[in-house]
């Protein structure tokens, strides 16, 4: 009796015991942020951090890497949150959007969710603008819901400029500057020499527009090259702004057909609507690997033709590849009717192509120079010609670069500007020591510096960008949406702004930045979608949601 | 004394290599042998390998050619404990009383690193055994805590001494012993080792440039030139009949602290300098600068040979 | 020599390619396009396949073509960069040994006295102070604030001084350290007494025979100290917006620019080489016991 | 002729004395060992004692000042950011609110703790690496020469760069990207003070007692090769340090939350024209640091060296 | 023999500061040489003899080193009231130095041939030609072969004895009046050192030079001394004419010093004495006399008590109390132990 009781006594502590252990949760991994190691990426980082920590009681360590670690780990799926960043290509909800479709190229998270492909595609292939726009909002709340990304902020572009610098326009989406109708007026010394002195800050890259991909090479391409139109300053595209005169669109609104002005490079070639089916085709062959080929996507047969295999050297069916790849070549939807029609054909109606004919990649390549120069076009001032209001005349490596007026330019007369010259210093403090001792005309404000300048006629432009946290969706605490969420929760994104960044920046309370037009040229953001995350931190449901979601994993609350 | 060979070194040879080509031929066919008890004086000048002779004895260079037997047995055949053993039995004292102490040990684990080294003694023995050598070298046991640099030359002298006794040895190879120390403790140290050398049976190899202390000092002597014995006599034989031209010039070159003598003194000067040992002259070595060189000097090696009992030579006049 | 290079070619080669990232990711490039790329510039290759091919070209001494800069040869830009960053380092060699030897010299003359501090606590201020923090300090006072020299930029003398005197503090001190001691030690020497014994002025024994003698030393650590100008140049080049080789030194490595990597160390490598080569010749100068031995072998 | 003053002389002084045998061998000096004699050399050097008291001030700072101060060096305060040194914060606050005095404190002692390190891997690798190969000399020296001579031309920045890019940020991967090629010199160092050593006659007299190699090492060599290893390894913890910020300044110093000097410098540096205090803060402590360092390693070279002894 | 007073140095007082304290070098010491003649200074190292001789001329390193008293007297002028920089003009043109050792004493960055022309420049303003020509011939004055060739030559490219050769030519070309021979043959083989030393003779005969030897060899004092002086412990311990010194030597030190080294020339094996103890410590100069704790005739007196110089005929002074007529006694008992020492002896080193 006794003994059966002892027996007993001991299968129930042991049955407790084991209970006991079921029910005990398994302690919190290592939560860890990947951010960009410069200075302000790790300052950012931190902010968030702190935000972590205060708001949620989390802590959380920084792995700050260089930015092509960050990116190859983002690639291979090796991070659990990564500060990140997203620079609209083209002014549309889509270029924000696109990225988080299952298998997406850029959609590093892993996170999947079909209504959200549905309503994308929906909003590629429909003709109907307000349709598109439904659709994406409805997308977009979808993913702010889940999660994935948790938006941060929409940054602001701070500069200064001297007051004589008049007109320089600087754009959202595509290359931020625009020169072409700069002037100066008031210059101490004299405006008989219409020049500008800037700091490119670096040497620009890659100066053909079939394969440059930078932001510098961008400046220096849209001051020398012209598309089939150039946004007007208040970025909007009209016919005849560019090198077409007018254009046609079918009825699909598949089949657009530019005729061109007659205009002239700057070593007096026409240039000719072969110009620009040479150059498309240029950046959609998978042989010249232009990595910003996928901007022509929307071209129809585009994207199959630069997704097939180009042969090595070596290859045995080298010459059979290279045929196949010049066949399908001349199924792709661009041709020049004649020298002066250009007919595009696309793969769905895209209601923002308009937007992409002033995309640098969809500026036309001078035949005559390229079919010479093969791979050196654009290494040197004497091998490349311009098209646009303004040609390089002088390129010291890694120090200087030139822009003059282009006199062949169709539209020279508007030009004022005789001159851009342009430094290429890296470092951050010199070009404002430069500005304020009269060297430069005009300088971009970093963030540090913000305060220094606020009161110097520093002004603040939002840029078509935003900033978010990308969730590991596949990671064992982040594939819960609860805590994702919670974690967007726990950040304060005002105080962010105002206390972390200090630059102007808006708190993003949602993904597409309010920059980014939706139909009829409103605010996408403003309009369509509205502020799908509070402002300010919501500290109680980020708990709540927090201790929910490690709950359903079986996670001690920390 | 006991007419017992304890050290035969023969065609002991040693070059060291001197850059890329270049052999320094610091002893070169040595042939000689070492009494029980007795002490046999090495002189010569700098860089005739006398040095070298003495390091290569006690073991601290291997030889290039020929055999050092010690007490019968070929030291090249030691190996391991044989070897330790016979360290044991066999010490050097060294010429520099200011190199030859490590600075930053104190006087009593100087010589009882010896101690260390082979077990003899620990802990207040072996304080003990120090203090006891210490005593022996006329010093006191308070300065066992004492730092080798507070020291003078010839105490530091005796310290080296005190080193070497502390293993107890019975052959000692004194390298130089008094060359660097001022006349009124040179003395000290000669006394010393004379006074051990009666006290502990030891035999000793003398080495020094100083000809009137080896002559003071030794029963047989050696003369060296060019990494070449050149002649070979009991001390005073030699100072008495000295043959070769070399052991002339260089006993005539010293001083003699008697102004009466010295004015009076007739002196063969030799003239030139010694040649490079890297680079010797053919033949015999001294002919650059002997006065009686004859054509056969410059072509033929000259043999050690006798010309008197226990008196040899290697010289083409006799 | 050849075999230390190709240690180094081999190690950097190795290693640059362990770097996660190669040089078409970017935050715009799909994956497919990506390995076009690669594929175009051979970097889709097995790694030791890249790495013969990369040692035939060297051999021929082409480096290739830059990563980045898609359209320049490593060798182009060496070219450019090189002339720009030996000028600066030489003007920084010039400020650092003329004025280090007299500020080490003065020291070692006036051992223990205020000059001897000062002229050391001068030469330490120039070891102390980072070089970006001294080029931007000196940019923002000098440059902006008294206005006495530009900012930035690289278009003649004036431009120069700045940054050569940034870039050579650090050298400088070593020089004036090392050189107090040389002289400390020289004037200690037989040879000096020597000297005064004939009856020479303090000025004589000095410029004739303290300063050769103490200079000695100061030759054989002139070829890693000219290396750590030359590479030391990074910062500095950066600040002053100069157009010289250091920078790629750095951004080649973040840009996984691998031909410029390697390009680049090879090229120190070989100018380190030189260097110490140069040094030895100017030691058998300076130095007739260096001379004479050569001379004999 | 002259005489001493002769009234004090009488007569009963001239008489033998019998004097005991050990007389003339007594020291009179006070016992000193080869330490202490550096310690008074160094003392005398008043630039080396500065230096001293510069290196114990600092230490102090890191290690007491935490103690001293309320604040966490890792906790934001996001509405007190930028703010001029104060009562209330004696060195102000960062960019983000940090207490600058609680990091700056954290910040030296990381930064030592780097140096420190550094210099001590530096003097493990070099002391046995140049140790071998100075001590058995020959082929194994020339074997191992070679190698030094190659990493000797590899330029510095770059391995450690690449170093830093491969293995990741972290607080030893700066460290070992600090002591990659650094040993290399403390190698040198060794194998030349071995050299020199080894044929030292009391070297040469412990063989002839039969002392091992390790024991020779042990005892000898390595103790008196310790002084100048010393001066390097003086040398080689500001290196270290500076090379930190170097490469704090290219994005590669220590990681966060970490903060070294160098780390703090270059973020104040970003602040040099607005809040200056930033950076002389942190740049104080990086030059005191350099001349604490200096003045010591200095000092305790001429201290050990007899030739420059006056 | 006792010829014009050409160097007079009276009560010379020379200190040393160091980290560690003072150290009082050389403690009164007078001396003086005669035209023509040869003076040795003889004692063992820390005597106090080359800084005594290197002071008069301001050679030894001030500071550390300070002159704190005495006078110096050369050809008229006082020494040591002058200017270094007018010393200038004495060193190298009137008073010639050589050093101990002959291997660091030239500069090795320089040409053996303009160390020589560098002193006749200056001092008798030659000009470059001539002073080659002067210099070539002051190097076969030295007995150096090729003296064109060698004039070119680097000190490295010379051995040890041939060095002190080039040393002595350029102490002697401006024909000093004095030559300070400070150890000339300390380094050098015993048959460099006859060289050296029957060079010096015969240069001193042809130049009529006057020169002070510092050595600690006795032999070598033997050889060329005219007069000595002994020092010890920074003190003049006897001085005298090289007769008096060696046949009739008065201080305990002195006869010492005789004994203790062994001679070539004797038959018969003698032990030789040994001088117990060390030199006295100069950081805390003895009170008494200096050599009193390692002399074998010590008195009260000595051990509290400085001796003068005494006078013991001619020029011959010796500073010890035994010279005192008051240790009349001491003298005698010493003389009779003596005679019974000589045939046995005393040894063993304490």
């Amino acid at each position: 009796m006794r003994r059966a009781l002892v027996v007993l006594m001991a299968a129930l502590v042991l049955a407790t015991m084991c209970v006991g252990f079921a029910s005990a949760a398994k302690p919190l991994p290592k939560l860890v942020l990947l951010s960009g190691d410069s200075q302000i990426a790790r300052l950012y980082a931190q902010g968030i951090q702190e935000m972590i920590r205060k708001n949620l009681g989390l802590p959380l360590e920084i792995e700050a890497v260089d930015f092509k670690t960050r990116l190859q780990k983002m690639r291979n799926n090796d991070f659990q949150i990564v500060f990140a960043g997203w620079g609209a290509d083209y002014d549309d909800p889509m270029t924000f959007l696109d990225m988080w479709i299952t298998g997406g190229p850029f959609n590093d998270v892993m996170w999947s969710n079909s209504s959200y492909d549905r309503l994308i595609d929906v909003a590629k292939t429909s003709p109907d603008e307000a349709v598109r726009m439904k659709a994406m909002s409805q997308a977009e709340k979808i993913l702010i819901g889940e999660t994935p990304i948790a938006p941060l902020y929409w940054p602001a572009w701070n500069f200064v400029e001297h007051p004589y610098v008049k007109n320089v326009v600087r754009k959202t989406v595509g290359s931020d500057f625009e020169w072409k109708w700069s002037y100066t007026e008031g210059r101490p010394g004299g405006d008989k020499d219409q020049f500008l002195r800037m700091n490119f800050g670096e040497e620009p890259p890659d100066l053909d527009p079939a394969t440059s991909t930078d932001q510098v090479s961008f400046w220096v391409i849209n001051a020398t090259y012209e598309g089939l139109a150039r946004k007007n300053p208040e970025m909007r595209i009209l016919p005849g702004s560019g090198l077409a005169e007018s254009w046609t669109v079918s009825e699909d609104r598949k089949v657009y057909t530019f005729k061109l002005r007659n205009a002239k490079w700057s070593d007096g070639a026409p240039v000719t609507a072969y110009d620009f089916e040479f150059g498309w085709k240029r950046a959609i062959d998978p042989r010249t690997a232009s990595q910003y080929a996928y901007m022509m996507y929307v071209v129809k047969n585009a994207e199959k033709v630069n997704a097939m295999e180009v042969p090595d050297d070596k290859d045995a069916k080298k010459a059979e590849k290279n045929k196949a790849i010049d066949d399908a070549l001349a199924a792709v939807g661009v041709k020049a009717l004649d020298a002066k029609t250009l007919r595009v054909e696309l793969e769905a109606p895209t209601p923002f192509f308009l937007d992409l004919i002033t995309f640098i990649t969809y500026m036309p390549s001078p035949r005559h120079m390229v079919e010479k120069l093969g791979d050196e076009y654009a290494s040197e001032v004497d091998k490349m010609v311009a098209c646009g209001p303004f040609k390089v005349s002088k390129w010291q490596h890694e120090y200087k670069i030139v822009l003059e007026k282009n006199p062949n330019y169709w539209d020279a007369k508007s030009v004022k500007l005789q001159r851009i010259e342009a430094d290429m210093i890296k470092d951050i403090a010199t070009p404002l020591n430069m500005y304020d001792a009269g060297e430069l005309d005009l300088v971009g404000v970093p963030g540090t510096y913000i305060d220094q300048y606020r009161n110097k006629g520093m002004r603040t432009i939002a840029e078509a960008t935003a900033w978010y946290l990308e969730f590991n969706c596949e990671h064992e605490i982040f594939k819960n949406a609860k805590i994702r969420r919670a974690f967007s929760l726990a950040i304060d994104r005002q105080a962010y702004v105002d206390y972390v960044l200090k630059n102007g920046s808006l708190p993003a309370t949602s993904l597409v930045p309010p920059t980014i037009h939706g139909k009829d040229g409103v605010s996408f953001h403003d309009v369509y979608v509205g502020d799908l995350l509070p402002k300010k931190a919501d500290i109680k449901l980020a708990k709540q949601l927090l201790a929910e979601g490690l709950a359903e994993l079986g996670y001690a609350m920390p | 004394m006991v007419q017992d060979t304890v050290l035969e070194v023969i065609n002991l040879r040693k070059y060291f290599q001197f850059g890329r080509r270049a052999v320094l031929k610091a002893v070169d066919d040595l042939t000689f042998s070492v009494n029980k008890g007795e002490v046999f004086g090495l002189v010569g000048e700098s860089g005739c390998g006398k040095t070298t002779v003495g390091r290569t004895i006690v073991g601290l260079y291997s030889p290039t050619g020929g055999r050092i037997v010690y007490g019968g047995k070929d030291t090249a055949g030691l190996h391991g404990a044989a070897v330790k053993r016979f360290k044991r039995r066999m010490q050097i004292i060294f010429q520099d009383p200011y190199a030859s102490l490590d600075p930053r040990m104190t006087v009593g684990d100087i010589i009882g690193e010896a101690l260390d080294i082979h077990g003899l003694a620990r802990g207040r023995e072996r304080l003990a055994r120090i203090h006891d050598l210490l005593n022996v070298v006329g010093l006191s046991a308070e300065h066992a805590n004492r730092f080798p640099h507070e020291f003078s030359g010839g105490q530091r002298q005796r310290i080296g001494i005190a080193r070497a006794l502390a293993v107890d040895p019975e052959f000692i190879v004194a390298d130089e012993p008094i060359s660097a120390l001022d006349v009124s403790i040179q003395a000290q140290v000669v006394n010393l080792l004379s006074r051990l050398r009666e006290e502990r049976g030891l035999t000793y190899i003398f080495i020094a440039h100083d000809l009137a202390m080896v002559k003071h000092l030794s029963d047989n002597v050696g003369v060296m030139y060019l990494g070449r014995l050149v002649e070979l006599a009991p001390s005073a034989e030699l100072y008495r009949n000295p043959v070769h031209p070399y052991t002339q010039g260089l006993l005539s070159a010293i001083p003699i602290p008697d102004p009466r003598i010295e004015r009076e003194r007739k002196r063969i000067v030799l003239e030139g300098e010694v040649p490079s040992p890297v680079n010797p002259p053919r033949g015999c070595r001294f002919q650059t600068r002997c006065r009686h060189a004859k054509p056969v000097c410059r072509e033929e090696d000259p043999k050690l040979k006798p010309v008197a009992p226990g008196h040899l030579v290697a010289c083409h006049l006799f | 020599m050849l075999a230390a290079l190709w240690v180094i070619v081999t190690a950097t080669f190795f290693l640059m390619h362990s770097i996660p990232g190669d040089p078409f990711l970017s935050d715009k490039v799909t994956e497919a396009i990506r390995q076009n790329m690669l594929r175009k510039y051979g970097l889709d290759k097995p790694l030791w396949e890249q790495y013969v091919i990369y040692l035939g070209n060297l051999l021929r001494g082409d480096f290739g073509t830059s990563l980045k800069m898609l359209h320049r040869s490593v060798n182009d830009m060496i070219r450019d960069g090189f002339p720009v960053s030996a000028l600066l380092g030489l003007e920084a060699l010039a400020y650092a040994v003329t004025i280090g030897l007299l500020l080490g010299t003065l020291a070692g003359f006036r051992h223990n006295t205020w000059l001897d501090y000062l002229a050391m606590f001068v030469a330490l201020i120039g070891i102390s102070v980072p070089g970006f923090i001294m080029g931007g300090l000196m940019q923002y006072i000098i440059g902006l604030k008294l206005g006495w020299l530009p900012i930035a930029r690289w278009e003649g003398f004036r431009y120069t001084i700045m940054p050569a005197v940034a870039l050579g503090l650090g050298t400088l001190a070593v020089m004036a350290r090392m050189m107090r001691t040389s002289v400390l030690e020289v004037t200690n020497q037989d040879y000096i007494k020597t000297a005064k014994a004939k009856g020479l002025s303090q000025r004589e024994i000095v410029f004739r025979h303290v300063l050769r003698n103490a200079i000695l030393p100061i030759v054989t650590i002139l070829g890693p100290l000219t290396a750590a100008i030359v590479t030391g140049s990074f910062v500095i080049e950066l600040i002053f917006g100069i157009p010289g080789l250091g920078k790629y030194y750095v951004q080649s490595i973040f840009n996984r620019d691998y031909t410029l990597i390697l390009g680049t160390t090879i090229f120190y490598a070989i100018l380190l080489v030189f260097l110490n080569f140069l040094v030895d010749v100017a030691y058998g100068i300076v130095d007739p016991r260096i001379r004479l031995m050569r001379s004999r072998e | 002729m002259r005489l001493s003053s002769a009234q004090e002389i009488t007569q009963d002084m001239f008489e033998p004395l019998r004097l005991g045998t050990g007389e003339g061998e007594a020291i009179t000096r006070p016992p000193i060992s080869y330490w202490r004699e550096v310690v008074r050399r160094f003392r005398r050097n008043r630039l080396a004692v500065a230096g001293l008291v510069i290196l114990v001030a600092l230490l102090a700072f890191a290690f007491i000042g935490p103690l001293v101060s309320p604040w966490d060096p890792r906790e934001q305060s996001l509405f007190d950011t930028n703010k001029v040194p104060s009562r209330e914060h004696w060195f102000g606050t960062d960019n983000l609110g940090r207490d600058m005095f609680a990091r700056l404190c954290y910040g030296t002692k990381v930064s030592l703790f780097v140096g420190v390190m550094a210099a001590l891997i530096d003097l493990v690798v070099g002391v046995i690496y140049g140790g071998i190969s100075g001590y058995f000399g020959g082929a194994v020296d020339d074997v191992m020469m070679r190698i030094v001579d190659i990493l000797y031309g590899i330029p510095y920045i770059i391995v450690a760069i690449l170093l830093l890019v491969v293995i990741g940020p972290g607080l030893w991967s700066v460290i070992l990207a600090m002591t990659i090629t650094g040993w290399v010199g403390m190698a040198r160092l060794v194998r030349g003070q071995v050299l020199q050593l080894k044929e030292q006659e009391f070297v040469l007299a412990a063989r002839a007692l039969g002392a091992s190699h390790l024991g020779i090492i042990l005892r000898h060599l390595i103790p008196n090769a310790m002084g100048v290893i010393i001066v390097q390894m003086t040398f080689t913890i500001p290196g270290a340090i500076f090379g930190e910020a170097f490469l704090s300044f290219i994005g590669l110093g220590v990681p966060l939350p970490l903060a070294s000097l160098g780390t703090m410098a270059n973020d104040g540096y970003q602040y040099l024209r607005i809040y200056p205090y930033q950076l002389i803060i942190p740049a104080v402590a990086i030059i005191m640091t350099m001349l604490g360092f200096n003045f010591v390693g200095d000092g305790l070279r001429d201290a050990l060296d007899p030739k420059l002894r006056r | 023999m006792a010829g014009e007073r050409l160097l007079e140095v009276k009560d010379l007082e020379v200190s040393f500061y160091t980290y560690a304290g003072k150290v009082h070098a050389v403690r009164g010491v007078s001396f003086h040489v005669s035209r023509g003649e040869t003076l040795a200074i003889v004692g063992e190292s820390g005597c106090g003899k080359t800084v005594s001789v290197q002071s008069t001329i301001k050679l030894i390193p001030i500071p550390p080193g300070k002159i704190e008293g005495g006078t110096v007297v050369f050809d008229g002028k006082d020494l040591a009231a002058m200017s270094d920089r007018d010393l200038q003009s004495v060193r190298g043109a009137e008073i010639g130095v050589i050093f101990q050792d002959p291997m660091t004493s030239l500069n090795p960055t320089m040409t053996v041939g303009r160390q020589i022309t560098e002193a006749l420049i200056k001092h008798q303003k030659l000009s470059g030609a001539q002073a080659r020509r002067r210099a070539i011939e002051m190097l076969s004055l030295v007995e150096i072969p090729n003296p064109k060739e060698r004039f070119r030559q680097y000190p490295h490219q010379f051995s040890g004895g041939m060095r002190q050769r080039v040393m002595i030519a350029i102490a002697l070309s401006c024909n000093p009046k004095l030559l300070i021979a400070d150890e000339p043959t300390t380094g050098l083989d015993v048959t460099i050192q006859a060289q050296i030393l029957d060079l010096m003779k015969s240069l001193q005969t042809k130049l009529d030079t006057s020169i002070i030897l510092i050595t600690h060899d006795l032999g070598v004092v033997s050889k060329l001394a005219d007069r000595i002086v002994v020092m010890y412990a920074g003190k003049v311990a006897e001085a005298g004419s090289s007769e008096d010194i060696f046949y009739n030597p008065l201080h305990p030190y002195t006869q010492a010093l005789l004994r203790s080294v062994p001679r070539l020339h004797e038959e018969t094996r003698r032990d030789l004495l040994a001088i117990p103890g060390t030199p006295p410590d100069l950081f805390v100069p003895p009170k008494g006399c200096a050599f009193a704790p390692r002399c074998s005739r010590t008195m009260r007196v000595c051990l509290d008590h400085q001796p003068g110089d005494f006078a013991a005929g001619g020029h011959h002074t010796v500073a010890c109390w035994l010279a005192d007529r008051r240790a009349a006694h001491v003298r005698e008992a010493h003389a009779h132990r003596a005679e019974a020492e000589d045939a046995g002896a005393r040894g063993g080193a304490s």
